[in-house]
């Protein structure tokens, strides 16, 4: 009883410029035929287009994506088996945690896109079953100071997302509590929009996305479907070009509140037992839900398009299945249950829709009354996309510096204080509710992010990181240095590492630079969370990054969460007290490729980036997190962009009241710009009572640590540092006013 | 003694609320869904923070026509505890069961950090155990939160010791510069003449636990428990 | 019936979001501009109104659309 | 010289304040309403107004006071 689902009067005929225009290759159409034993008509085009594109598929990254770690004893739900992987923490309890990005609707669109970009990932999670606790954001944009062209626009992008983020984050009562800021020339007109949610719940509560139950009906709830977004999967698998932007889809405005809602609603559903499966409705809406939970459970599922709510009239069913409406999911409920979706989603005054059922045949299918508009096998449509294997072509290896530019020390520091990547992110994280669910330990302005979970008495610790200079520079390096840097905030803050996710943000993958550079990167991160055992959960892959003078700097973000033993050991990176010691934990290190000091001073991208060893690199998280277990930490802060200096500086002016610090390091034989602001990996400055400093330095050594006190925290006004004869000055009021205030000012320019 | 905390749809500090009353200082409390139409029974209500109905039109305004606002207005005119955080705040005023309103703040951003308060009146239920100028370490956390009323409603809060706490530094200096949000005259919460409704914006709820950053808060929980126990 | 319903914030009132607006377009190189004032204005559509509706959405600009402590409106009723 | 500028949603872009309204005079008893779509309206006031003060107006209209691609805009010179 093979029905063919029949062309609508008004449908386009499929012409090869019709199936161009989708971004189906004519082998890809080919592969489509076979699989229909037939050609598709104008809707069943448009489903596949969307579920084939890279943003649904994965088709360009999916061999390698399979390099991750992904398994582990505290694994709970593995990457890609559902919408966000789940993790064990203990006593019973597990979390949810997922980064994904909205960068090309936010380039059109900042306030909406990152808005909207929020509103999914948080669906992800409560999909899941997971109550969202937190989340964090990791940005990129073009230059925001300087005389460039384009600086104007890029601070309009900056404030519209962070606004956007704000606005979704903050109604829907999620607090915001980290994230990361970049400004590169690469990010001109294509910002990176990752954001990252985490949530909790307990193992037996775990929802699946499957369709299971043959007969089962199938709910439609929350917003109502309109023109929003059409096809925006496809259009984030495509560059951003002028013409890009002609036949772009109509903006998805997101509704925090129906979202807040939708969450409670959901969660109340789902301590019934009302629900056989539910997924979200995200990228390519209704028809990515639907074949995805068909193909999940092994089943089919046969969908009514004239009881999906709509808010606009006249939609064909190509828009409707194309739509990305946000705010929506779809749910299979156990028959005989309908009742109590309906008893919970009138309490909650949301729309809501029986709209069809599952079945046994392994279709997705989709009708208009008596009408079948579209039939396709739904694991071959989820599951079969082509996989390419995309040629590579590496990038020359960096060259070493040949001479390092030399510079007044003193102004350095303020320069580098200044930078709009290096200074105080205040003006962010000022905007977004970061104390809503009265569980954030250590505010945002420290190395990681953390958390209490009351519901699970879980102490949690969470940063998201990746130094894209270093990854222009050598891919491979620079993503390990990206999970050995969120591993080393983790450590500074107290915390064991559990699991990554991450974002891969990269250019167009068809051009053999890009795709070595994604190659290279996911290699890297691989090695880097093998060598912290943090599986990867899952992530999202954002491609075609880019601008007319080329791709984006390769950036895999990585975003790491941790958990605290002991509330005692919550520990952050300002210095406590005057008369405290001052210990360096590392080498004083020497390596100035790709450092900010290169870049913020001279304009200057290049060099060598610097080396991580992951077995030095542990052997010092494990010696910091035995000093901060003794008790004897009373600051940790690692050292990154800006180098030493920057590390000092911040511990002096980053905590509740300002201390001046006097730093000697004697005799380095270090020409002095190398000593400040050198990039070498592995290092940490950490302060101690006086009383514990031989000890503390002696603990160290004796892991093989090299470790050496550097001074004293002395309070007064004046942060100064001594080496090899020559001494610098700075007034603490002076750092602190230049890197709390830098982004605002710029941002207060017309 | 029992506490009730108003849910409405958007409410986003309901349950930190919740907690404070009844984990932090053991006051049995309930949760009392809007639609909802009875306050019988409760010591204290609770309009807790959030964005009720998305704060679409006006924070506060859609949530006043909430079934539930009729039982508390009532409760209130009888002379009921009341007190509204944040969005609870501009649900009162949008009520009218405080004067004023609370329009955008002047930057026109949300604002979340801690701030420092400077106590005004304590002779109300809500601050008998602090001291007159004694200054509170509580954040606050909105977009709109800058209060405005006219010459007369302002003449009559000071004369009647109505304005509860105030923006100030960290020395208790009330000042242009320590005013986050462009207030009139500073103002972070006020009570109405009958003492027994207080508004504010800042989140005492969430400085009730050293590790949280701030205990402050608790001056004002603790002070209500005192008043309810008499 | 169609509705149209502007709200203004009162002459005495402050108005940040104005005193933003006149600033930018000030940068914008337009420093002519001495005020701007911002205000909602609401399109609203009715099915089969009524001989009252006027009446009652006079109510409801009074009592929901606007707040009188800071706003006034102006409604005009467009066939 | 006076101008007011009248910025809509884009009647394909979901207005989530204007159904939220919607509902909320629905719930007030005057279920009628079948749409309410908000906006801003912003009143300019403009000293020594020059001979290409429409034309500057429009601009400043299409790049700050609105975002064409969710808003239309509306421009009236009010004398
Ligand atoms: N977009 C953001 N949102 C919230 N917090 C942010 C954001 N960007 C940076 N932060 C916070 O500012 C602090 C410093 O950020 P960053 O310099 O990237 O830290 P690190 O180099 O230690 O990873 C961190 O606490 C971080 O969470
Ligand atoms: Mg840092």
């Amino acid at each position: 009883m093979n029905t063919t689902a029949v062309s609508l009067p008004q449908d386009p005929e499929i012409t090869p410029a019709v199936i161009a225009k989708h971004g189906i290759t004519p082998d890809e159409y080919e592969r489509i035929q076979k699989i229909l034993g037939r050609k598709p008509n104008f809707t069943e085009l448009g489903i596949f287009s969307v579920m084939w594109s890279e943003h649904c598929s994965y088709k360009n990254s999916k061999p390698e994506l399979r390099k991750f770690p992904t398994t582990g004893p505290t694994v709970l739900v593995k990457a890609g088996e559902e919408n966000a992987g789940v993790i064990d923490v203990g006593d019973g309890w597990g979390i949810a945690f997922k980064m994904e990005s909205h960068n090309h609707p936010s380039a059109i669109e900042p306030f909406q896109g990152a808005a909207t970009g929020v509103g999914g990932i948080i669906r992800d999670i409560f999909t899941m079953g997971a109550r969202p606790v937190f989340n964090l954001n990791s940005l990129r944009f073009g230059a925001i100071s300087g005389d460039g062209p384009n600086v104007k626009t890029n601070r309009r992008l900056f404030s519209g997302v962070v606004a956007g983020i704000a606005h979704y984050g903050n109604c829907i009562g999620i607090p915001t509590i980290g994230g990361e800021v970049y400004f590169d020339e690469s990010y001109e007109g294509n910002p990176l929009v990752n954001v990252f949610c985490l949530g909790v719940l307990k193992h037996e509560e775990i929802a699946r996305g499957a369709a299971k139950g043959i007969g089962n009906p199938v709910f439609y709830v929350g917003a109502e479907t309109g023109r929003d977004g059409l096809a925006g999967a496809a259009f984030a698998s495509r560059e951003l070009t002028e013409e890009s932007k002609q036949d772009r889809p109509a903006v998805q405005v997101g509704d925090p509140f129906k979202e807040k809602l939708l969450l409670e609603a959901c969660l109340e559903l789902l301590t019934t037992d009302a629900v056989a499966g539910i997924q979200d409705m995200g990228a390519a809406g209704l028809t990515c839900s639907t074949c995805e939970t068909a193909s999940r459970g092994g089943t089919g599922v046969e969908i009514d398009l004239e009881k999906v709510p709509k808010r606009e009239v006249g939609m064909t069913p190509y828009e409707i299945m194309l739509s990305e409406s946000q705010e929506r999911m779809l749910i299979i409920v156990e028959k005989g249950k309908e009742h109590i979706v309906k008893e919970i989603f009138e309490k909650w005054d949301l729309p809501y829709a029986e709209v069809g059922v599952v079945n046994n045949d392994g279709m997705m299918r989709v009708k208009v009354g008596a009408v079948t508009v579209a039939e396709i096998p739904a694991r071959q449509l989820a599951d079969e996309a082509p996989i390419y294997n995309r040629e590579v072509s590496p990038k020359p290896a960096p060259v070493a510096l040949k001479n390092l530019p030399k510079t007044d020390v003193g102004c350095a520091l303020g320069k580098l204080l200044a930078d709009p990547s290096i200074a105080s992110k205040v003006w962010v994280y000022r905007q977004y509710d970061h104390m809503v669910r009265d569980g954030t330990m250590v505010l945002p302005g420290s190395d990681a992010a953390v958390f209490i979970v009351r519901e699970a008495n879980k102490i949690l610790a969470s940063t998201s990181d990746c130094n894209a200079i270093y990854c222009a520079l050598d891919p491979r390096e620079g993503a390990r240095v990206a999970v050995a840097e969120a591993a080393r905030n983790l450590a500074c803050s107290g915390a064991i590492p559990l699991a990554v996710t991450d974002n891969l943000n990269f250019g167009n993958p068809h051009k053999p630079e890009n795709f070595w550079q994604l190659r290279e990167c996911v290699e890297g991160l691989a090695e880097g969370c093998n060598a912290f055992n943090t599986p990867v959960t899952g992530g999202n892959v954002s491609l075609y990054n880019e601008n007319p003078a080329g791709a984006i700097d390769p950036t895999p973000t990585v975003g790491m969460v941790g958990i605290i033993e002991d509330e005692k050991h919550v520990t952050t990176s300002s210095f406590k007290d005057a008369g405290d010691a001052v210990i360096l934990l590392g080498e004083l290190g020497n390596e100035m490729g790709g450092s900010h000091y290169l870049k913020v001073l001279f304009g200057r991208k290049e060099g060598i980036p610097p080396r991580v060893d992951f077995t030095k690199e542990l052997a010092l998280h494990d010696t910091l997190r035995g000093l901060i277990r003794q008790g004897v930490v009373k600051s940790a802060h690692d050292c990154a962009e800006g180098g030493l200096a920057v590390t000092l500086a911040e511990s002096c002016i980053c905590g509740k009241k300002t201390l001046g610090a006097d730093i000697d390091f004697a005799a380095t034989g270090l020409q002095p710009e190398v000593l400040l602001f050198n990039e070498s990996q592995t290092r940490v400055v950490v302060s101690v009572a006086p009383a514990h400093a031989d000890a503390a330095v002696a603990f160290a050594r004796e892991k093989g640590i090299p470790a050496r006190r550097i001074g004293t925290v002395v309070g007064g006004a004046q942060l100064a540092i001594k080496a090899d004869g020559a001494e610098y000055k700075w007034p603490v009021a002076d750092l602190s006013a230049t890197w709390y205030g830098s982004i605002s000012s710029l941002m207060s320019e017309a | 003694m029992k506490a009730a905390v108003i849910r409405f749809p958007g409410s986003n500090c309901d349950q930190d609320c919740h907690y404070a009353l009844q984990r932090v200082f053991g006051i049995s409390t309930d949760y009392v869904w809007h639609k909802d139409s009875s306050l019988k029974g409760y010591d204290l209500v609770v309009l807790p923070g959030g964005f009720s109905y998305g704060d679409y039109l006006r924070c506060g305004a859609i949530a006043r026509f909430s079934p539930i606002m009729k039982a508390v207005t009532d409760y209130a005119n009888a002379g009921g505890l009341l007190i509204g955080i944040c969005n609870g705040f501009q649900v009162l005023t949008e009520s009218r069961l405080l004067p004023g309103a609370l329009v955008r703040n002047r930057s026109l951003h949300f604002i979340c950090e801690h701030r420092f308060l400077r106590v005004g009146a304590t002779d109300n239920p809500f601050l008998n155990l602090a001291q007159p100028g004694q200054v509170l370490n509580i954040p606050i956390a909105h977009g709109e939160g800058n209060y405005t009323a006219d010459q007369a409603t302002l003449e009559e809060l000071n004369a009647n010791r109505q304005i509860l706490v105030r923006y100030c530094d960290a020395k208790g200096t009330v000042s242009e510069a320590a005013n986050p949000n462009g207030s009139l005259n500073n103002i972070a919460g006020i009570c109405n003449a009958g003492r027994n409704v207080f508004g504010l914006m800042p989140h005492p709820e969430r400085a009730c636990e050293a590790r949280l950053g701030s205990e402050d808060g608790n001056v004002i929980f603790q002070s209500i428990l005192k008043y309810l126990k008499n | 019936m169609k509705a149209r319903v502007t709200v203004m914030p009162k002459k005495s009132v402050l108005d940040p979001q104005g005193v933003a607006v006149r600033d930018a377009i000030a940068h914008h190189g337009f420093p002519q501009i001495s005020m701007v004032r911002i205000g909602k204005v609401m399109e609203i559509e009715i099915d089969e109104a009524g001989p009252d509706a006027e009446a009652r959405l006079h109510e409801i600009c009074a009592d929901l659309l606007s707040n009188p402590v800071i706003e006034d409106y102006v409604l005009q009723i467009e066939g």
